[in-house]
């Protein structure tokens, strides 16, 4: 029961997710899941009877109030592991994690790069090597396209997911027929749209941000370009399909995470947002990484706990590198591989009759 | 692959696109001459106006007219409070025009945040769907979105030019703008002037966040980031003062970048137009204005009539 | 404590670019914005320069800087064509333009930013080290500001921000005077940058953009433009003040904005409560429009 | 005497508007000329060319041994040219004796290198600097207003500064335009002592005024400008004797 | 009719205008003289609100003249030309004139150009390029445009050719005595201005020092003496 959790001291660790500016849509739903997580665990006993705490902060997408963040977590609340996500932030603070010898975890970032930025620094997630390798590879052996057109924004994601998707279309023997960046907060693409146009690719990837993947997309579609197009991961999102509405039809997003097949959890988790918020999650595939993400941390406590060792980040990570496999509630299994990897099965939706509907997945 | 038809659409959706930056630009240029202020506040304004109109379509599912009016007395009323409460105090205290400058940026970091307390930071549209009805004209598609942002940028310009140069009030503005003091001699009021053009720039926010958020959806912060930089830029390039220049500006430099990515890789699109700015700034100091005609001026040399005076004495 | 440290590095950086950005902008009157771009120039070339060349990192912060310090010629050259409103954009296409292109190539690792760079200083009490370092650094800042705008050089550089066609008519060179004071703005900017870079490891070209600007500039401005003590006492101001509130155990989903707006109200505040900035003096029109450091003014204020 | 200031073959225009139509001047150590025309007829635009204001269309200006023509205003300052406004300009957030002490010539502080190694000696220049000031201002009877902020002076006041301001630097030829323009009458004779004196120090002054018996009083030659030439010069009394300049410039009536 | 009570107006610390106390009627010919910084122009600035920092009382026509009010003040039908700043430099002549005339009527620009047929010729150019004493021509005729009761003309003359300071005094007695316009005239020029003014004050330190006829002031021997 709940009741020794509480009495014993708490284990504590950190979160750093953007809460407000543009990136907070993903945040706030990913926060809700950690804490959804924290309760769940408490509420079977905790770890060896201490609860889990997370403690939960800001950093807006935003490199340097990421650093600012994260020496909090280091410095003032002294936690042993703390988790983060988005690229640029997750490069921005890998240094401090291998200086101070934290261990830091991160989850729902995907560039390639993040597998090698020091001893300290694991993801649970995989990254867009995963996905976009096999995005490609689909569209041109499952899906038959030859002529990719491929867009995205000129962030940290954007540029990796882009890259990796165009290297496996064409490895797979397709031609990139088109390849360009804008810059986030743009309002017209018309230029963008007519060439693309002109160039009448098979198949468009759209490698960015939801508000500007929803305006790329409602000026394709008005201005009479019809190609399939896809996505990745943040596409995911019922919003998209309400502001695009007909023009959503036919978009294929991918998922890193299991689906309710794959998972028997999930549906049980779905219902709970439902009730919450009469909604789907924002960014369902990713909620799920971070509702799993406080059981690895309760595991490596526990490892640590019984071990009887003290609670440092050097610990932490030893533990994660002992553990190496964990069966997680809503991700199956997880491994995180020697070269601070992870490998996953990635899934295949497609907008249907309104709806993101499950068309093929990808197990390797 | 470049057909006529590509660069009709070009010139076409390009064109309306260029609407929003047309009214924010002048909005600008306008408040720039008359009140003489660099007012970066007005990212400020577009977005209480902006979240004005999202309240009345979204929450309360007002009709158009209604809508758009409701958005209209919020702007006016952010905007004349504006220039009532703070733009006047810096202007009596004899402030610094970098006083003015933080203070307006400040203001509308405050006003971002404001609205991100309150509204949240995901993006959001006026209306549920961003798509509109498209026409095709000739293999041109025209989506009823553009012909609704031409006609009324259009319609606006032309009341704000027969308004400037056909009324007497368009002519008072003129007078403050020059010299305010001068103004007052002859009977002016400047705090009516001041007030009568931040009014005139909260209409022309009004209508361009109107169209901005039928076709993109909008977070808070980017008038700030994003629009306003480019009112700047068309402001600075049409030469400070040049009010209705400022507009053409805008829309010129909107169709340089959509244009451009023709020639160039997108991703440098945005570097061209910085490019075009600090070379014109350098080259062409009072913006690409033309040389005033002086034709008109002509007077005979001093030579005609010295041909009649006899030199009068020797050194 | 930790924490507290790497506060106060921030904050001295913030010390030295406000006092630099106050010389060229408050006593020179040149209407600037670009100085970001200065720091960021000495990050990026220190932290290059230390990654790919391997230049040890005390010589590549000097590098950096004076790197900054040669490229200010893309600021004070237009400046002696323009001034006023349109060196205000010059500057900002100038500052934009650059760090686009540092957002779009690779070798600089473009909007992910320079990771892993040498950091100045290890062991135990690196940021201690580094504090005190920053804080001499600082103070060497304030110090040549305050000592080159008093007295005679800082009488010719007012006179130059009055009415430089008259100044000029009294054979005194503008374009000497500007050239020299971004030159030196710009080399203490690089410098910060450098410092910077050497200490957190990571730059962004997001970290450079407009609202550093104007970050900068509320700093000079509600610190108190052309006055020694202004942008010391602005940016030691706002830089504890948002992380000060972060301590006020705001609800976490809407602590940005919440500390956003707080702050910008304090900003706010300070402009309406102390229009001449925290520093300046009852004079009207504060720091910023009076020249008042003569000797022969100073003489008459001691005696009054 | 020799010639300080040679202009040849001036011309400049604006537009329609000539405002200097083959100008041929020169200025003679201690010689006082009087430069005088309707409103509009080119003097000012003269003392811009000359001091480098503006930029002529042709024709040549020469500086003791330079050619100044082609020169920035602050290089034509340094080999020795002064100058008023006929309005103002003062630098206006500083106090009246800076006004004037920026106008020292070659101030050592001026220069950063200087100021970094050699302040003593800077100390002894500024001593010297700021007697020679407050002199020159007792000699426009200001010298009490030395400590007040120059924009807080009055119109004629500040014309006096002005003219204190061009006196500082010692140069070799000094424009004054219009100097006695809102000056109360009592400041007359101090005015012409002032000038008298500079020019018996061996400067060539040029002063521009409508007051036709200033000029009468101070000058040694006077040339008539009109639109934009040259017309006529020698003294008042024989360019008042020609009825036609004194119907371009006096309306008919003889003065006095 | 204009009455001023005390009439004392300040910058910071300093008196410009100290405890002034006069009335004259509507039609007047008053000139106003005095040393360089005796107060003339912060005096004038009074009489139409200009000067922030006043107390006493200033009447015009019964109504009130409200401090910092100016647009207000001038409206009772008083015309202004301070001694700098007095024209719209960006903008060309006709426009100075027609934003001078639009409060009351453009039909006065015909005459304008009579006094001053230079301004014809220039209708296009820019104010701000014109010559110094150009724009005194423009800054009169400007006053002139609004058809004042009462012209406040701070130095009009200064800068402009004798053939052209004689037309503009001239003038301005004339447009007194057809119109009946007053006039409040401060120059320095004090021998002119006296044959057109019938009433002479003299300023020194912000206080009346001499108020009588100009008759009576000419005849003075030791008239620098006043000042
Ligand atoms: N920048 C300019 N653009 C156009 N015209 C100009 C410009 N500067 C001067 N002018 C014209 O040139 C003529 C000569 O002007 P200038 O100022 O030299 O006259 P001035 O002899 O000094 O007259 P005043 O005695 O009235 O001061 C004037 O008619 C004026 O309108
Ligand atoms: N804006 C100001 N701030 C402070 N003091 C001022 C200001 N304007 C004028 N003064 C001071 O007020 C006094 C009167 O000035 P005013 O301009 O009225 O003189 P004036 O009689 O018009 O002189 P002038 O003949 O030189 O034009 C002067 O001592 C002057 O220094
Ligand atoms: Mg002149
Ligand atoms: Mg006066």
């Amino acid at each position: 029961g709940d009741a020794p959790a509480a009495k014993k001291k708490p284990l504590r660790f950190g979160v750093a997710d953007p809460l407000t500016g543009p990136a907070a849509i993903f945040g706030k739903d990913q926060m809700q899941a950690v804490r959804w997580a924290v309760e769940d665990i408490n509420a079977k006993g905790g770890v060896n009877g201490h609860p889990l705490e997370a403690i939960i902060l800001d950093h807006q997408a935003k490199p340097e109030v990421g650093i600012a963040v994260v020496n909090r977590f280091v410095h003032v609340e002294k936690v042993p592991v703390y988790i983060t996500a988005f690229s640029n932030v997750v490069k921005a603070v890998a240094p401090i994690a291998n200086r101070e010898k934290v261990l830091m975890l991160s989850v729902g970032a995907n560039a390639p790069a993040i597998a090698r930025l020091g001893d300290y620094v694991y993801t649970t997630f995989p990254l867009a090597d995963v996905d976009m390798n096999a995005l490609g590879k689909y569209a041109y052996q499952k899906m038959g396209k030859r002529r990719a057109a491929v867009l995205h924004v000129n962030h940290e994601t954007g540029r990796d997911g882009a890259k990796v998707f165009s290297e496996s279309f064409k490895r797979a023997g397709g031609k990139i027929v088109v390849y360009e960046s804008y810059e986030q907060e743009r309002s017209d693409f018309t230029g963008l749209v007519l060439k693309v146009k002109a160039a009448n690719p098979d198949i468009i990837h759209i490698h960015s941000v939801i508000r500007d993947f929803t305006a790329v997309v409602a000026q394709m579609r008005q201005l009479g370009v019809k190609t399939q197009i896809t996505s990745y991961q943040t596409a995911f999102n019922p919003k998209m399909i309400q502001q695009l509405g007909k023009g959503a039809e036919g978009i294929i997003v991918t998922a890193l995470a299991p689906s309710v097949e794959d998972n028997k959890n999930l549906p049980a988790y779905i219902e709970r947002w439902k009730k919450a918020y009469k909604r789907m999650p924002i960014g369902l595939p990713y909620t799920q990484y971070f509702y799993d993400a406080p059981y690895i941390v309760a595991a490596l406590y526990k490892w640590v706990l019984d071990k009887k060792l003290p609670i440092t980040g050097e610990n932490m990570r030893k533990a994660l590198v002992a553990i190496k496999t964990f069966e997680q509630p809503l991700t199956n299994t997880v491994t995180i591989n020697d070269d601070h990897t992870v490998k996953k099965p990635v899934y295949f939706w497609q907008v249907k009759g309104g709806k993101f509907t499950l068309i093929g997945s990808q197990k390797d | 692959m470049l057909t006529w038809g590509i660069l009709g659409q070009l010139l076409w959706t390009g064109f309306a696109a260029a609407t929003y930056y047309c009214l924010f630009a002048v909005a600008f240029s306008l408040v720039l001459k008359v009140n003489k202020i660099w007012n970066f506040a007005q990212a400020g304004v577009m977005v209480f106006s902006y979240f004005a109109l999202l309240v009345a379509f979204r929450h309360w599912s007002l009709a158009l007219v209604p809508a758009i009016v409701f958005g209209l007395l919020i702007t006016l009323g952010v905007s004349l409070a504006l220039e009532r409460y703070a733009f006047m105090v810096f202007r009596d205290r004899n402030s610094s025009i970098l006083t003015l400058f933080i203070f307006t940026i400040v203001f509308s970091e405050f006003s971002v945040y404001l609205i991100e307390l309150a509204f949240g930071t995901e993006p959001q549209t006026l209306y549920p769907s961003l798509l509109w009805p498209v026409d095709l004209y000739g293999g041109i598609a025209i989506s009823h979105w553009d012909l609704m942002a031409i006609v009324v940028t259009a319609v606006l310009m032309l009341l704000l030019y027969l308004f400037v140069y056909r009324t007497r009030y368009g002519q008072y503005l003129i007078a403050v703008a020059d010299n305010e003091n001068l103004a007052e001699i002859y009977g002016i009021s400047r705090k009516r002037a001041y007030g009568v053009s931040i009014s005139i720039a909260a209409v022309l926010i009004t209508a361009g966040m109107y169209l901005f958020g039928t076709k993109a959806a909008l977070f808070p912060s980017t008038p700030l980031q994003h629009l306003l930089i480019f009112a700047v830029i068309a402001t600075i390039l049409a030469g400070i003062g040049n009010v209705f220049r400022a507009g053409i500006a805008a829309v010129a430099l909107s169709l340089i970048q959509a244009f451009s990515i023709l020639v160039i890789a997108s991703k440098w699109q945005a570097l061209l137009a910085y490019i075009l700015i600090f070379v014109v700034i350098i080259f062409f100091p009072r913006g690409f204005a033309l040389p005033r005609k002086l034709s008109g001026l002509v007077r005979p040399s001093g030579r005609s009539a010295s041909v009649a005076v006899a030199d009068t004495a020797g050194d | 404590m930790e924490y507290i440290l790497t506060v106060m590095v921030l904050i001295g950086i913030n010390v030295i670019l406000a006092t630099s950005f106050n010389l060229i902008l408050g006593y020179g009157g040149l209407m600037s914005v670009a100085h970001p771009i200065f720091y960021a120039i000495g990050a990026y070339c220190s932290g290059l320069l230390a990654i790919h060349l391997q230049i040890p990192v005390p010589l590549s912060i000097l590098i950096g800087a004076g790197i900054a310090m040669v490229l200010s010629f893309g600021v004070s050259l237009p400046s002696l064509r323009v001034s006023g409103d349109y060196l205000v954009i010059a500057s900002i296409g100038f500052q934009l333009g650059i760090l686009h292109v540092i957002n779009n190539l690779d070798f600089t690792g473009a909007a992910g930013g320079l990771t892993n760079i040498p950091v100045l200083n290890e062991g135990p009490s690196r940021s201690l080290v580094f504090v005190l370092l920053i804080a001499v650094v600082a103070a060497c800042a304030v110090f040549l500001v305050g000592w080159i705008v008093e007295g005679d050089y800082g009488r010719a550089i007012t006179a130059m921000r009055n009415d430089e066609e008259a100044f000029s008519a009294l054979g005194r060179n503008a374009m000497n005077i500007k050239i020299v004071l971004f030159a030196i703005g710009s080399g203490m900017a690089g410098l910060a940058g450098a410092l910077y870079a050497h200490y957190f490891a990571y730059v962004t070209p997001e970290q450079f953009g407009i609202f550093t600007s104007a970050a900068l500039l509320t700093m000079v401005v509600v610190g108190g433009a052309a006055t020694t003590w202004g942008p010391l006492v602005g940016a030691v101001l706002l830089t504890t003040l948002p992380q000060a509130i972060t301590f006020l155990g705001l609800p976490v989903s809407i602590m940005a904005p919440l500390q956003g707006v707080i702050y910008t109200t304090l900003v706010i505040f300070f402009l309406f409560a102390r229009p001449q900035g925290l520093t300046g003096g009852s004079r009207g029109g504060g720091g910023l429009e009076a020249w008042s450091a003569s000797a022969a003014f100073r003489a008459r204020r001691d005696a009054e | 005497m020799s010639t300080i200031v040679r202009v040849e073959n001036l011309h400049k225009s604006f537009g329609g508007i000539v405002v200097a139509d083959d100008v041929n001047l020169s200025f003679e150590t201690g010689e006082i000329v009087g430069l005088i025309g309707p409103n509009g007829a080119g003097k000012t635009s003269l003392f811009n060319l000359i001091s480098g204001v503006i930029p002529p269309d042709a024709g040549s200006i020469t500086l003791g041994d330079h050619r100044v023509d082609q020169l920035p205003m602050h290089h034509r300052a340094r080999i020795g040219l002064a100058r008023t406004w006929q309005n103002t300009r003062m630098f206006h957030s500083m106090s009246v004796i800076d006004n004037l002490l920026i106008a020292t010539r070659r101030y050592p502080g001026e220069s950063l290198a200087r100021i970094l190694f050699r302040r003593r000696a800077l100390d002894a220049f500024r001593q010297e600097a700021t007697e020679k000031a407050v002199a020159l201002l007792e000699r426009v009877g200001l010298a009490d207003k030395m400590h007040e902020m120059a924009i807080e002076l009055s119109y004629g006041q500040q014309k006096r500064i002005g003219l204190a301001r061009a006196l500082m630097s010692d140069a070799a030829c000094l424009l004054l335009d219009e100097p006695m323009a809102g000056v109360e009458g009592q400041a007359y004779e101090t005015i012409i002592r002032v000038i008298r004196e500079e020019a018996q120090a061996g400067r060539a002054v040029c002063v521009v005024e409508h007051n036709i018996s200033f000029i009468r009083d101070i000058s040694d030659r006077t040339v008539f400008m009109f639109n934009g030439c040259v017309l006529a010069s020698g003294s008042v009394d024989e360019l008042t004797r020609d009825s036609q300049l004194t119907d371009l410039y006096f309306g008919g009536e003889h003065p006095q | 009719m204009f009455e001023v009570q005390n009439l004392t107006a300040c910058y910071g610390p300093l008196i410009a205008v100290n405890d002034v106390s006069l009335s004259f009627e509507t039609g007047v010919r008053m000139g106003i003289f005095g040393h360089n910084g005796s107060g003339k122009s912060t005096f004038l600035k009074c009489l139409v609100g200009g000067v922030k920092d006043v107390s006493g009382a200033v009447v015009f026509g019964g109504s009130p003249i409200v401090a910092d009010q100016v647009h207000r003040n001038v409206m009772l039908g008083i015309g202004f030309v301070p001694q700098v700043q007095n024209v719209f430099p960006n903008l060309t002549v006709e426009q100075n004139l027609h934003i001078a005339g639009s409060k009351s009527n453009s039909s006065f620009l015909e005459e304008a150009y009579a006094l001053f047929p230079l301004l014809r010729e220039r209708q296009d150019q820019l104010a701000g390029d014109m010559s110094g004493g150009e724009q005194q021509m423009l800054a009169v005729s400007l006053a002139l445009m609004t058809r004042p009761q009462i012209l406040l003309l701070d130095e009009p003359t200064a800068g402009l050719a004798p053939a052209i300071v004689k037309n503009v005094l001239n003038s301005l007695s004339r447009i007194n005595s057809e119109l009946g316009t007053g006039l409040i005239l401060v120059e320095q020029n004090v021998l002119a201005a006296l044959d057109v003014v019938e009433r002479a004050i003299v300023l020194k330190g912000g206080r009346i020092v001499f108020d009588g006829a100009s008759e009576e002031l000419r005849a003075k021997e030791d008239l620098w003496a006043w000042f």
